[in-house]
């Protein structure tokens, strides 16, 4: 595996360094403690949406900072979540006194960091939410801390951050992004490994016709390895999974900001639906040319007509990435009027840029 | 155990996890994301050189500035584990420049109590509170039958090793080698490794 | 090499469905003669702008179809040029009269048929332009038939795009693609070949540290092979291939729609100079993580720092790509406040959206 | 050369492509990008399924519908070659349905000339101009020798095969083989190799 880039620790502060020379009209960033946000955060009056987690994801999270998406992202080194003091510095910049949420994906690295953080942002007297993204179907639940935070993050962070954009309140951002994510569900699969540049193997290693279905984003096993099939039937698999799971019940934690204190709360997410109006997003993991993610939009296209479920939305390209891999990723989201509206809401940042 | 002792531990620890960064990292290949080696290290290299600018401190302020440390620049799963390990360690042991068996009894409690709440893990998920658990009960057994430090420490050493094999024997339920189901059975867990690593430096700086 | 693909002799058909299908508000697509055109084409009174060449570079050029950019483009299969009765029939959908433009990059098989497509549009009553685009340095012009057109291309069609659609007339809008070409040069590197669907074995093979510098986008070879180095060693060497390069002059063939005849014009390019306002492009080849681009940027920014270049605009991204080869190019293009404004002008493709 | 024999050359030199699709990509591997079988079959391949539907018009005619299929469905730079070439054949033998000697050498070097104005091609440049040329020469020669059309086609076969085997001492100057400076030499061009099959099967279905 080849990289371009220099010396593997300088790889995630040189790719940030590089970002905040490119834009700097949108952007800056704060090292030691690292941490990008908004040139004009905070902005009087406004929630502010903070996400973050190990890098090698991009263009997520840095590439959505800007107007009407995040106010700040804190990258961790690669595939490592980033810590509690660049969750505290990042809430403390860019908040504006209307409070703060942490968008998390549920891993055990980013769940533990960014519970730290509430409690510190909290003990700091930042009014601080904590909502969790866990969509990704592949996942068994049972011997697992639950679901990964995938593909959804995306999307409930561009519809998160319009609604604060338009001056949502804490509460409610906080409960649109929780609808968000119990709205969407995510299945990926890989062709190839990603290699870690501190590391420079692969991480898992694939036969010269093998994939791994239901990969996570470090390279995480999901549900089988098997051989390599034509692009219709790997979407239709992946699309099959999200369709047709079931509800999903478990039990989350979430901040308590009035006694500062976690409690436990039940979530459920819905099965698809015929008559549902959906966004349909097509990732690629960081190393499939575009042209394949169109063949696999095509034949999801054709899944959802034929099971009487409305793409009124789609995202096709490479936003949740893990570094080089090849393969993709599905995410459907279940949307409403609400959500649509703010999806098309305008945005401006390093990755999007529309209305504006 | 005395300040020059605690620092000499933490000294050890820090060469010893340097010295283990590949085969922790190793470990974590084989059924994580292949980073845990180089996740402490880049906190203990900062603890290295952080050392001597404590030193003058008491056993829990210096607990306390290790935690901080380690929380700020491990990251990922271990470093609010090792974090609040510290921490909660820390604030059982504040202002005390000496430990006795039960100062220390009380330290590890607080800190494995610690990791238990933060990972909100249980014994037998395949984590590092598979080494700590079965340490602090051997020590406290120890300590109970008014064992000396040294060799309270030993008996607690020889079942943290033990556990640490162990490990290899179970399904992981938290962290990344959860993901895996049954295929993580037959490795030993990266993060029982290096808090094996600890206990043997604690022990070794007695 | 593994493929999200189903038979490789539907790649391109079924990518371009699946492109009609995620975009329906915004492009069409008509199959047998294959060509993307705008929903709203033809618009009256405004020139056309047309492009087109191999598929397997996307999103160039289909992904450039919308208000402020293309009216048209015709995709050929993998690397192959398109066919003239594509390009013919893509100019009868959208020609409002007012002209069309072909914007054509410099392989013998791209321009034969470009211009077999230019005598059949003027035989047919169209008012037509073909302007070549000529830029990328890594090509010795002594022994072939000059330099490949690359990157310059996706922003020539910008620049252009919008000019046309501020309602230049057609002659202003040759003018200005012409001037933009000549004021843009490009370089590129492979870390890894590309592998064509048809054939499933790499086009060229690179040993396990090696590179190919100067590559061509359908995997053509440039200047030389040499071991992987630091990126800001690499970058560095394209950079100063760019920056060094001295007056470029050529010959080239454009249509004379007066008189229904080719003539020869002689074309050059002027050496960059201290003091440029500039925008530079930083381009993934398909299988790079934008990581590593913007790792890129930051060298490359610093390069023209140290030499009283400006940059004033950038672009960072797979925009001109080899299906999934790893590595990158460079275009570096002077900018004037014409060229600025048309940049900034709003767009709304697949690809691109801003302003609007 | 009559209508039927005109229809037995295309026929055959169609079959002769799809036969040789593989080796002509890989002549375009080892210089160009391993597409030119690929592409001739694709105009081929459409010719074989027209060629019933033409058998009845007159020789121009005919080329005329050759022409049109190969270029709307070849592409790249061997569409625009091979179309123009049966483009510019068939206006030299317009309405005719019986081709004598000077007839056949009309034909031949105007599509050579449409080859060389379409390309801007040089002799040497190492393309299909390099078997086209020399073939005619070679015809010419023969039909000005007197030769009946068959001994002509058999002299201007035998230039054609050297001429393409010669390709492979030249540094290619058009095309994508050209941006492999000097290491496009040694290697035969796939262009002049597909042209040698077209009048290989021209001789063979006098
Ligand atoms: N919830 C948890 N509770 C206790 N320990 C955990 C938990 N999750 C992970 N671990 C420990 O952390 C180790 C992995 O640490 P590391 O590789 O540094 O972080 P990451 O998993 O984020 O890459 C595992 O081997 C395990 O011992
Ligand atoms: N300008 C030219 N004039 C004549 N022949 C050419 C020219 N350019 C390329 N060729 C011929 O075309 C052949 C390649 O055709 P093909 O592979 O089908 O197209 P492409 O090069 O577009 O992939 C070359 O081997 C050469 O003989
Ligand atoms: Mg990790
Ligand atoms: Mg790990
Ligand atoms: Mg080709
Ligand atoms: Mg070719």
């Amino acid at each position: 595996m080849k990289k371009l880039i220099n010396n593997p620790e300088d790889f995630v502060r040189e790719s940030l360094e590089g970002m905040a020379a490119a834009h700097a009209d949108l952007i800056k960033i704060n090292f030691d403690p690292t941490f990008i946000h908004r040139l004009d955060a905070p902005k009087s009056g406004k929630v502010a949406i903070i996400s973050g987690g190990g890098s090698g994801h991009e263009p997520m999270h840095a590439g959505f900072v800007g107007m009407g998406m995040l106010d700040a992202a804190c990258p961790g080194q690669i595939f490592t979540s980033p810590t509690p003091d660049q969750m505290l510095a990042a809430a403390q910049a860019v908040d504006s006194g209307a409070g703060v949420i942490y968008i998390v994906k549920n891993y055990s690295g980013d769940v533990m960091n960014f519970e730290m953080a509430t409690e510190l942002a909290y003990s700091e007297g930042i009014r601080v939410l904590n909502i969790l993204i866990d969509d990704d179907v592949a996942v068994r639940d049972i011997y697992t801390q639950g679901r990964r935070g995938v593909g959804t993050t995306v999307l409930a962070e561009k519809i998160c951050g319009a609604a604060a954009e338009r001056g949502y309140s804490l509460q409610k951002v906080a409960d649109l992004c929780r609808r968000v994510n119990l709205s969407g569900r995510s299945m990926g699969i890989a062709l190839s490994s990603c290699t870690v540049p501190m590391r420079m193997s692969p991480t898992f290693a694939l036969g010269a016709d093998e994939i791994e279905v239901g990969i996570g984003i470090h390279g995480e096993p999901g549900r089988k390895r098997m051989d390599l099939m034509p692009a219709n039937e790997l979407v239709s698999m992946l699309a099959l999974s999200i369709l047709e799971d079931s509800a999903y019940t478990r039990v989350v934690r979430e901040w308590d900001m009035d006694n500062g204190k976690w409690f436990d709360c039940e979530l459920i997410n819905q099965p698809f639906q015929r008559g549902d109006r959906i966004l349909a997003f097509v990732n690629g993991m960081g190393g499939t040319p575009i042209s394949e993610l169109y063949i696999v939009y095509r034949k999801l296209a054709e899944i959802c007509q034929n099971r009487g479920i409305q793409i009124v939305r789609n995202l096709i390209g490479s936003y949740i990435t893990s570094l080089e891999m090849q393969g993709c990723s599905i995410t459907l989201l279940k949307l409403d009027d609400e959500m649509i509206e703010l999806w098309d809401a305008p945005v401006k940042t390093p990755t999007w840029r529309w209305g504006v | 155990m005395n300040t020059e002792q605690i620092l000499r531990w933490l000294q050890r620890f820090a060469t010893k996890i340097e010295q283990n960064k590949e085969y922790l990292t190793e470990l974590d290949a084989a059924i994580g994301d292949a980073d845990h080696g180089i996740n402490m290290e880049r906190g203990f290299k900062k603890l290295l050189i952080q050392l001597p600018t404590i030193t003058n401190k008491d056993i829990g302020s210096i607990l306390k500035a290790v935690s901080m440390t380690l929380i700020s620049s491990i990251g990922g799963a271990s470093g609010p584990l090792y974090g609040t390990f510290f921490l909660r360690a820390s604030s059982a042991v504040a202002d005390r420049s000496e430990l006795d068996e039960q100062d220390m009894l009380d330290m590890l409690r607080a800190g494995l109590n610690g990791v238990i709440e933060r990972g909100k893990t249980q014994l037998g998920d395949k984590t590092m509170l598979d080494v700590l658990f079965p340490a602090v009960t051997a020590f406290e057994k120890a300590v109970d039958e008014r064992k000396q430090m040294r060799d309270a420490m030993a008996q607690a050493l020889v079942a943290a090793e033990q556990a640490m094999k162990d490990t290899a024997l179970m399904q992981a339920k938290k962290g990344r080698a959860s993901y895996l189901g049954e295929r993580s059975i037959g490795h030993q867990d990266p993060g029982a490794t290096s808090c094996y690593l600890m206990l043997k430096c604690l022990y070794e700086s007695l």
